[in-house]
């Protein structure tokens, strides 16, 4: 047995890390770190710096612009990007439909949508949920139907993310009733700037837009839109699983969560002491450091197994449900850190000297954690599956 | 041995429940946030159906028979999610008013709907430990110069007068020496902003702010018992008051389950979901039993240990509840459309108002001499 | 709203308090505090003290000898005997056997079974479980088959308590195959002094010899001994568990075990401060204290309501979850509070004067109380007794 | 990065696996309690395989190439709840006879199978903070004067020797001051009796034992460290033992609930049990890699914060896993005739050995500055 990454990985990891204190503007890394809004032109402009690097496209072959890299060296970058309080990027362009399209997409659509990908020309949003399919996508019924050249599409996506951002949309839509439910969904890529496409906001606990409804009314996409043969799309949704494994457990995310925290503990409190000086508190903190280092070598287990061809099997369900949880628990005792203080609302101070950003955003990204148990498969269906595999029925 | 509303208590429970079915709703209480004329027009129509009297004794000018009336209206307020401040002025405010030199009109025009207090006090926590503060009081002539600032004082923003706590002698964090004084809003400079959970709230200040004597309440140096009576009378409403919001979310997430189908079949038939069901209401139903026990005890001999165990078992209990709610609601439970979201806010909010769980484990460990050698 | 019991019933706690002070033979409470087994014997003897002061048979009505309480009294009563570390009664004869007796009985059964229930020369045992039928009790296969005057008995039953005192049995049998599987159970008393009768120890944790295996092969019992009609042992059990409702919430035991751990917590420990200055395990005694106080006034509002008449509905099944936990957690609390010695295992220590007697047993009764949420209707079916009225599916 | 056992270490556990298999069951690990004789030709056995010696270096004549070798063996061990001295005798002594005279031949019979040491340290606790102990130490001409009694000494029932630690200078609770001797259980009175887990221990008293400075283990007064290391060394393996045990106790009990019919159906159809399972193997699972990574570690730069959080990690999914296999198995889970009650009660012990979950939290926070001001 052995933990090191090797010297090759460890090299990259000074290199990141030396990109990231360089050319990281501090003003975007402390609003990120506070939990503050990023406007797009910020996330785009940091991306280009990204890009001009050749760092953008970190899932992507290097044919294509990508780095080439393999699951260790993406994992390192993530754990230094968010240590670094880096923005988390255009994640269904860069690491969801860029491989995607490297994998499935003709020549044609690789060389349409992938340089606006990586210049962010492009924004991207991802439209699988839907009103009566959340958790069950099998269930979904956007429906997309042939007629001639184009597919006429209509129905309606539900928590889209930043849709608000984005101007086109790769959506899964059915083109088929028949059959099994999986069989007739396919992978469609949608312009959404075009008439027929609504995006109406969705404020989430705390009042954030991160959310959005995007209602298709009779949109006519091309053929030529459509990625893999009809009827492709579960097979398409799978690879993209397993290229969200490791991202589910949030470990840099994380990581850089607990420093925070520390550092807040060491402050002094109402009375004077130090905050970590509660000894319910400190412990609270210490299970939740545990817990999270614990779930980072999980992951580097995971890894490993990748790395050397081994199934890792049920284990991944084990990323993603303690990688929420951990997270939901480290939001929560920053707001105990906080005071007061931290359950002020954000969007309604004007200007107040004495609430300090530090503390401004905490309660809202407490608020914001709660969704993580809920998309993306639910602990609840992360469960079903590790039962799956051990008790095998 | 008795558990049960009165015929009364529960008749003024029912007029809550109808009244704000009819007045309010998660769209009316948005809007009043930013519609301060409309929300005191809504403030004196409750006051007028005795609602703010319910939290008076007769000899007040109220008509409260017993602490259970105002814990039979927070439970009503619970339920339907209001966001007014009945629990900072009127609860918690209201009964420090009695030790206020003219105490009967204040009284009286607070039960009137026409005065809303806040309490100024226990520095930059959220409503305990009144021992800390950052108000310096320095005597002059027969009265006191305020001076310092409070970043967030709940109610604060609509309110007329503060009780605000100042340092008249002793050091920080001495119970000894903390005085309460009865300052106009008008005579202070606030920011005035919403909570997390909606309600309001503001930032302080007071610079060089003159005070008589006859603007004190209480005793001088004295006022950090009385503070600590009013916030355990508040904590045990804002308890019953997440009583109430326990039980409204466990009948709204059961029918959610009935009525949600998904791989084919109604969410209430995975086991799973069942069995968070009925943890969530073996939490709801325990909290409640040690809220009533607290409820009740606020008519008799002071029992700051009963409170402080109501306000560990509802906070525990109402996080626990509240997270089932929205989890069983998924992407629904989120959205601040649904009233689930809120709830969830507001009852994270109480948990950690006057003093979150493990501060009231300890206050209460401390109470019962839990772990102290003989 | 209202906490207090009413002067009568605070006249008959005082009176409770009184008796058990003078009565109660010190060295059985002692034994029964430290957790140390208690004979037969010493079980038979104090019963008969009780009995001779008219307070054995506390469910039972007057003209059987009874107390003719209301489970206001019978509650108090529970909790006094209790708090005075007096050990517990043959429960099977005095709060089950005998009100069903009283209930269902024939003149004949109550004459002849229920006197030496009284003056505890008879000792029973309930015949439930089986191999096949533990939570399920309807696929119980105990059969009883009718011959002349006789059933013929045969099958075994499992985890029966105390049944190696016991000369006694009832027993849930099966008297017909016919029909609903619940329809064919009948109620049956068994003689166990007779050939044909096998009780066979089962330790359990620790070492405990509390539950047996009790095979019945062809015995002869006389049709005279059944209880009710054939096919009414549902109705039987029904009434039974409504005997049950409070006691399951182990409220009486609980409020002693909290005094011993709060003695145990002013005790120095292993660095010289008191145990108890240890702010973690401060916390969670308090948490415990907490919540017993709290399942102790839902107990109060269960009787509330069974004394004014209304229905307390899914609550009992909140008593019985939630007084397993507590006993559960406050002998793990107990142990903590133990260091080395509370690990110790009493059965085999031949005499070492350094082992406090007070520590010895900690370890067992721990463990002893893991079956709390098993036994009984487990916590599982609690849950799905609950959920079934509270979701109604 | 690899988190898997080399080829020889495979080996070395399938040994390990098969012999016990063959030669060790419930029936016998009963046995063997009260047979002293057989106890010890079984582990005569073992050690020709070579399972002592994988826990010293070769440098010692041991066959280890890495910690990771013991940690093998004791997985094996907690799979199949062997009830021998490995832990308290080989690991936790054997790092320490390193310091003793006469060192090689020691460890020599050790490895043979012929040497059993027992720790006497740490007070009435299980064996963490050897600042704190009951043996006093008078300076007597060139050696020392023993006298003091240890209610609960691990393994010391069959010990042919024991490392006792006395107080040689400081006070009761310094770090300073505690010297370890390594003495004869023949010049020691002790009581024989075992643990709940069936462990053997003994109370031992030693009364005006003349120790000699050969005697001495280590530095005069600088034992506390010694013993530390040695202990957080334990503590890897016990959690090894603990992982092993995990890995078991989870494929058996669903096993078991696939064929167990209640209801007319396998258990295993019911969610709430399947949830169980799958968060069984998410606390068994995580808790595997931090104990690996702890173990990883005793090759390198000792690291004894990383110790704490496997420690913490184990005890509590040990607890949580054990606590679910009993239940799932219903009565049969609570029945001394099977495994699973047994695995229980090690599992409970394991997690108080060396400090339980609060003790190794603490001492994480401690090891790491966390919540200490700048």
């Amino acid at each position: 047995m052995d933990l090191s990454i090797g010297p090759e990985a460890e090299r990259l990891r000074d290199e990141f890390r030396a990109f990231f204190d360089k050319h990281l503007p501090k003003d975007l890394a402390a609003k990120w770190r506070a939990g503050a809004p990023v406007s797009k032109a910020e996330h785009q402009d940091w991306q280009r710096t990204l890009n001009r690097r050749g760092w953008l496209g970190t899932s992507w072959k290097k044919e294509w612009g990508g780095t080439g890299w393999g699951p260790l060296e993406r994992f390192i970058y993530d754990e230094e990007s968010s240590a670094a309080w880096a923005p988390r990027l255009n994640v269904p362009s860069i690491d969801l439909l860029g491989p995607v399209l490297i994998e499935f997409g003709t020549e044609a659509q690789k060389r349409r949508y992938l340089p606006p990908i990586l210049n962010s020309d492009d924004w991207w949003c991802q439209g699988f949920s839907e009103p009566q399919a959340g958790s069950d996508l099998a269930a979904l019924q956007m429906r997309a139907v042939r007629d001639g050249d184009h597919y006429v599409v209509s129905g309606t996506k539900l928590w889209t993310s930043w849709a608000q951002y984005a101007n086109r949309m790769f959506a899964l839509v059915r083109t088929s009733a028949d059959g099994p439910k999986q069989a007739g969904i396919s992978f469609l890529l949608i312009d959404m700037d075009q008439p027929g496409v609504t995006v109406s906001p969705i404020l989430t606990m705390g009042g954030l837009h991160a959310v959005n409804e995007v209602r298709v009314d009779d949109v006519r996409v091309p053929v030529d839109n459509l990625v893999g043969k009809e009827g492709d799309a579960w097979t398409i949704s799978k690879f993209l699983l397993s290229h969200e494994r490791l991202v589910g457990a949030w470990i840099g995310p994380s990581l850089a969560l607990m420093g925070l925290l520390r550092e807040r503990l060491r402050k002094p409190g109402f009375d004077g002491r130090p905050i970590g000086a509660d000894p319910i508190l400190r412990a609270k903190a210490a299970e939740v450091e545990s817990d999270l280092i614990t779930l980072r070598h999980t992951a580097y287990r995971v890894l490993a197994d990748e790395l050397s061809g081994r199934e890792p099997g049920p284990i991944v369900s084990v990323l993603k449900v303690r990688g929420s949880e951990i997270q939901q628990v480290l939001t929560d005792l920053l707001v105990q850190t906080g005071g007061a203080q931290a359950m002020v609302h954000p969007q309604t101070l004007t200007s107040a000297p004495g609430i300090a950003p530090a503390e401004a955003h905490l309660a809202q990204q407490f608020l914001d954690r709660r969704k993580l148990t809920i998309y993306g498969g639910s602990a609840e269906i992360q469960r079903n599956i590790i039962a799956r595999q051990i008790v095998g029925v | 041995m008795d558990f049960t509303y009165s015929e009364q208590q529960a008749m003024l429970r029912d007029s809550v429940d109808r009244f704000l079915a009819q007045r309010y709703d998660l769209a009316r209480r948005k809007a009043l946030m930013d519609d301060a004329p409309a929300a005191e027009a809504l403030w004196r129509d409750m006051a007028e159906l005795g609602w703010i009297g319910a939290a008076f004794s007769e000899a007040e000018g109220g008509f409260a028979s017993s602490a259970i009336d105002a814990f039979a209206v927070m439970e009503g307020f619970g339920q339907r999610l209001v966001a007014l401040p009945y629990l900072t002025s009127v609860i918690l405010c209201g009964g420090l008013l009695r030790h206020a030199s003219g105490s009967a009109d204040l009284i009286s025009l607070m039960i009137d709907g026409r005065l809303h207090v806040a309490l100024a006090a226990c520095g930059e926590t959220l409503l305990h430990s009144p021992q800390h503060g950052a108000v310096t009081a320095t005597k002059a002539g027969s009265g006191y110069v305020l001076t310092g600032r409070l970043s967030v004082v709940l109610g604060a923003d609509r309110a007329h007068k503060l009780l605000m706590a100042a340092r008249t002698a002793g050091a920080e964090g001495e119970r000894h020496g903390v005085t309460l004084f009865l300052v106009d809003t008008a005579d202070v400079s606030r920011r005035n902003y919403r909570m997390i959970d909606g309600h309001g709230a503001a930032e302080v200040t007071v610079e060089n702010l003159t005070v008589g004597a006859d603007n004190m309440v209480g005793a001088l140096d004295g006022a950090a018992p009385l503070i600590e009576a009013a916030i355990d009378r508040a904590t045990v409403m804002a308890c019953g008051e997440a009583v109430g919001a326990m039980g409204y979310l466990i009948p709204t997430t059961a029918a959610y389950i009935r009525n949600r189908e998904q791989y084919g079949a109604p969410l209430a038939k995975f086991q799973v979901l069942q069995h968070r069901m009925a943890d969530a209401f073996i939490a709801s139903e325990t909290a409640r039993s040690m809220a009533l026990v607290a409820a009740i005890g606020l008519d008799g001999v002071p029992d700051p240990a009963a409170v402080s165990s109501a306000k560990f078992q509802v906070g525990r209990s109402a996080r626990q509840v509240a997270y089932q709610a929205v989890q069983l609601h998924g992407g629904m439970g989120v959205s601040e459309a649904m009233d689930i979201s809120h709830h969830y806010i507001r009852l994270t909010m109480i948990d950690r108002l006057f003093g979150d769980q493990a501060f009231h484990l300890r206050r209460y460990a401390d109470l019962t001499q839990l772990g102290v050698s003989a």
